[in-house]
């Protein structure tokens, strides 16, 4: 099977959606003429590929892309817009919370707003706090958008898919340290349903929620378990909204412990959801409290000791594990 | 371009119906328990959305704000499913989901109405991409008022509608005031059309309470817009004759300033200059009026006996299947 | 004592501090001359006893006024300015969290910035979603910024005294509805202190935390419940950030019970982070499944008994805590 | 207003240190394991910051963004500071939180930096009107690029600035692209310094390779301010000799159009001017050179000595007590 990175993997779906889909567009910022000379980056060739009427570079303004987007949807096209980092969601949020997620609801359900945002995330890369912020969290509060955050570029490919054919907005949320870590994904066509968590890991003793990029710490902290003879089951939600609930009790009551690991800050987290849930509709199946582990209350600082410091890594999660057994 | 009877004749049509309807509207906010929330009328600025919307052919696209119904009635919306709507009731054109500040009506091609003071700016830049990406011939209008160009969605629009040519007619009704905010305390230069210099569109500055000017304004948009040549700015000055909405006693409002701005009503212009021109009769204006009571009333009765949602309705059209 | 709304208790705090200390002044759209004619609206009457230059009415452009703040406050001001509703925090939001909450990290600790940004929240006036949407749990998941939400009066006024105090920014968010609900407030200064929950109603049998308006709804709940023979404790968060984990975990091992109860949509709600919270730290003490009574996962609708059907009300309080008996 | 000797010197000192800085910057982005993250350089550029700083008192504030090391240099931060702070060190002006992107340097009034293209702008509007409601005898200067001009809170903060005629400069640093944009591809209209047309300000384009002529606009803004007639936009019309980041292979800059602009180079000029002028010698410009160079890499060495923060104080500082 081929071996791509995230980054590579969202590249092939948009280049094949492109080709079924005359309507797909994208448009953002230096997604088609841009300043990385790199095939692992999403939007790569794809100017090239499909001309400057369907790869739109855009100037320096989120919210007119944001905009474009919810216009376009509205007018007959299924736009695909990047968010170049995350914070900068903030200054696109009017348009994506405001308008793409209510202008249907508002209008009896007469329009609708098939638009995916993409969003590039993640720490780890040194550009500090208003680069970093992951914000899933925020959008996942959010009612009328759908929010997807792959781990695997093999999801990412069949995700991106499903979120380019639904005909509500989706936020596609990439983390960009994935773009660099090859992995097997299918050649042509497939689709993986929004909505649908993927127990990567089978296991009897602790159930670990997560998504993104953490799962690669998820899995790194189970394998050093399973060494230990604990067998971590591994849910990773790829979905946040509409979230896969039923996936996460049925492993919770197997398992009766819950851990949830996620990059973005503790608080306020999406980690809270996760417990509310558990807690709300499996609490008789729990042996043990909440372990959270995830970045601490504070920005995301630049330098790598201090960076690293905000990652959650392997370690923490398998404290936290042995804290619950 | 020449203005046909016909056309006047329908312009001040619409203007008599958004005159009518907002009155009463007026009427039944003073009467306890009919109307909730707020309500936001734009009586004395009817002229802007007949003159646009007799530019407009039926492919256009509107994008409306919270100062929408002369826009949706001109530009032809049911009237009964308006003032359903305003009454929250199931019959309303979103099933009582938007209320009067974000009417929605597809079936006239006012696709979408935020109420987010500057939110259509984008939108609109959205819409119009879509028609030039599939090569419609069709433009975009967006309506809004000067207090809304304070916004950064403004410029983020205008520069990107600029740079891509999009068929876009931004028409600003400027009614001097943005809330309690005049002009002059919002911005500090003294024409908004001038504006559109920064966007390398067009920017025109017409008398906002005379229909034709605002009609002939818009066509010359229209066809800028149609053969390619990008967006254009139209400020139609004209003036809120009411508070900005029903409960603003309107005190930074100069008594003599409103006075002023009767003696300029959009309606008495346009049937006075028919009637001048022998275009339109003493019976025939008559009519028009009687017509335009008749539609209203049965809209009220209608949105009066419609029934309310079900609570449980509201769990309804969040999502798309 | 007198009897003030929370407008009235706001707009006394904001002229008692504007008195003592003259760095304050208040930006935002119609806070000086105004649509409102009403004594009960926050900011009524300060243009006339303060005058134009402490009391700026500006236009209509969300992130200049959050800038203004984040500014002046690094100028040596204090600057108290105002988001008229809450969706349009949106447009203010790359102001508010991804500078005014993070350019001290950024400098190291080398400058602050003592600001208050006050947004007007709430649904039940008919406006609809783009008018009404709690985003409290957005801003709560911000390191750098404080999260104020008053229930009452006398708690507004007290609070925004120490916010406006405060030397980091502080957002403090008023539910209309609670304008026009007078209560006791005590006259002249004083203040209650940031991060502190306060027990509005003692009990035994079950916690309910709360927070703004639902206050109101928790009371009468727990009201009705005690004339069965339930003994509700209500806890008033007032602060989201920093969160009084203290007094919430202290009321959970006495109850063994919990109910959250917010006004904002459930998914993604900071009732996620009360639940993890207690999960995480009070597991043992739990005898019972979480309820969460929350807004749906709907935007809120215009018509009244849509909008009715959206806020919550304390038949599902009662109801939600007698599954918990 | 004619500029003195030393004046002249000290731009020149300024962009000889900038310039060195951020070659060096260049040399350690090539060995690989020396700087994390992005790095971002002004290298030719070095006119705007000299030629701004030079016309500032101490009590100015200053407000930059990614591309910023020569404004610093130029104001007069401490180069081994800064440098410590690019190489994530503990000694590092903002203890290795921010690193290259966000230098904040309160000690020369430079007392926030934001990365967010626009963040700026309102918070520019935002120390004016402090320096105003203060009555301070002094002014806030901008600095952003082209590319910023699109964003919404350019149009907001302008808006407001020339509303309440804010002691605020505008600097435009136009080095001709937005990241991989050309000018012309994120902007309709030819000059950025008309767009000030739109806010009551004056707007002003100068060479911003000519460090006296940045000057000398700066000077013209900065009286302006001072009596109370409100901020400027200044348009420096320069040019980026590097790619955007030092890992961007910037295809998209025709290589004669680097060539052209390197020949244009504002430190040459200076140099020239002043030695043609008699005003420096061989041998003086020799130990101004020599002085940078030191400089640096006494900068270099303090950082690359200086030890890493513990991770733990990432906990630090995110509070006000
Ligand atoms: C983003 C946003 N900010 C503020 C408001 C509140 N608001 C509603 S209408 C209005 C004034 C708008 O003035 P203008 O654009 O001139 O339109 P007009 O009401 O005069 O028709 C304001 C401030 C809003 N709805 N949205
Ligand atoms: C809000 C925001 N959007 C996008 C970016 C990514 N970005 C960083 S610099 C830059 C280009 C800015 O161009 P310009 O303003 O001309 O400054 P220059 O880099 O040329 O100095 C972009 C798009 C950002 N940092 N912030
Ligand atoms: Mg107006
Ligand atoms: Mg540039």
């Amino acid at each position: 099977m081929q071996m791509l990175g995230m980054g590579q993997a969202v590249n092939q779906a948009l280049r094949e959606e492109m080709q079924r889909d005359s309507r797909i567009f994208l448009a953002g910022e230096g997604i088609g003429v841009g300043i990385h000379d790199s095939p692992m980056m999403p939007t790569y060739g794809l100017l090239e590929a499909f001309g400057p009427e369907r790869v739109k570079d855009t100037p320096v303004s989120e919210a007119a892309i944001a905009g474009l987007a919810v216009g376009a949807a509205a007018g007959g096209l299924r736009p695909v817009v990047e968010v170049m980092f995350n914070p900068f969601f903030t200054l696109a949020s009017d348009m994506i919370v405001n308008h793409a997620a209510k202008l249907r609801y508002l209008s009896g359900g007469k329009t609708s707003f098939p638009l995916v945002v993409r969003i590039k995330s993640g720490a780890g890369f040194g550009a500090g706090c208003q680069h970093s912020h992951n914000l899933e969290a925020w959008v996942a509060h959010c009612p009328g958008l759908k929010v997807v955050m792959p781990a695997t570029p093999a999801d990412a490919k069949g995700l991106l898919k499903s979120a380019i054919r639904d005909d509500n907005p989706v936020v596609f949320i990439e983390d960009m340290g994935l773009y660099f870590a090859p992995a097997e994904v299918p050649e042509g066509d497939y689709s993986i349903p929004i909505g649908k968590a993927d127990i990567k890991r089978p296991g009897t003793d602790v159930t670990l929620v997560t998504w993104s990029k953490m799962l690669g710490v998820a899995m790194q902290a189970a394998d050093q378990l399973a060494r230990e003879g604990v067998d971590v089951e591994v849910v990773d939600l790829r979905t946040l909204t509409p979230l896969d609930t039923e996936t996460i009790l049925s492993s919770v009551r197997k398992t009766g412990r819950l851990v949830v690991l996620h990059e973005a800050n503790r608080t306020g987290g999406f980690g809270g959801e996760i417990a509310a849930l558990v807690m709300e509709q499996a609490f008789d199946a729990l042996k043990a409290p909440l372990r959270r582990v995830t970045g601490p209350d504070i920005p995301v600082p630049a330098s790598p000791p201090l960076e690293r410091f905000y990652i959650p890594d392997a370690g923490q999660v398998i404290a936290a594990i042995k804290e619950l057994l | 371009m020449s203005i046909s009877t016909q056309t006047k004749l329908d312009m001040l049509r619409a203007m008599l119906l958004a005159r009518q309807f907002e009155e009463t509207l007026t009427e039944l906010c003073r009467q306890p328990g009919k109307i909730h929330g707020m309500m936001i009328l734009a009586t004395g600025q009817e002229a802007v959305g007949a003159g646009v919307c007799a530019a407009l052919s039926p492919e256009d696209v509107i994008l409306t704000n919270h100062r929408s119904h002369h826009h949706l009635l001109a530009r032809g919306a049911d009237p009964k499913a308006l003032m359903a709507e305003i009454f929250g009731r199931r019959t309303g054109c979103n099933k009582g989901k938007s209320g009067t500040l974000h009417l929605a009506v597809p079936e006239v091609n006012a696709l979408c109405t935020t109420t987010i003071v500057g939110g259509g700016f984008p939108i609109a830049t959205g819409l119009g991409f879509a028609q030039q990406y599939q090569k419609q011939e069709a433009v975009t209008v967006c309506f809004f008022g000067d207090g809304a160009t304070s916004e950064g969605s403004f410029h983020e629009a205008l520069n990107l509608a600029g740079l891509w040519r999009l068929p876009v007619i931004f028409v600003c009704e400027n009614n001097g005031y943005a809330a309690a905010q005049s002009y002059a305390e919002h911005t500090p230069v003294e024409s908004l059309a001038a504006r559109a210099d920064a966007y390398g569109m067009p920017g025109e500055c017409v008398d906002g309470n005379d229909a034709p000017s605002v009609l002939e304004a818009t066509r010359r948009a229209r066809e800028r817009a149609l053969a390619g040549d990008g967006p254009t700015l139209i400020e139609c000055m004209t003036y809120r004759w009411r508070g900005h909405g029903e409960t603003d006693p309107q005190h930074y409002q100069p008594a003599e300033e409103i006075a002023a701005w009767k003696e300029r009503c959009p309606i008495a212009r346009l049937s006075g200059f028919l009637q001048a021109s022998g275009e339109l009769s003493d019976a025939e204006l008559e009519d028009l009026r009687a017509s335009a009571a008749a539609i209203v009333t049965e809209a009220v009765r209608f949105a009066e006996e419609s029934p309310w949602p079900e609570p449980e309705e509201a769990l309804d059209d969040v999502w798309a299947e």
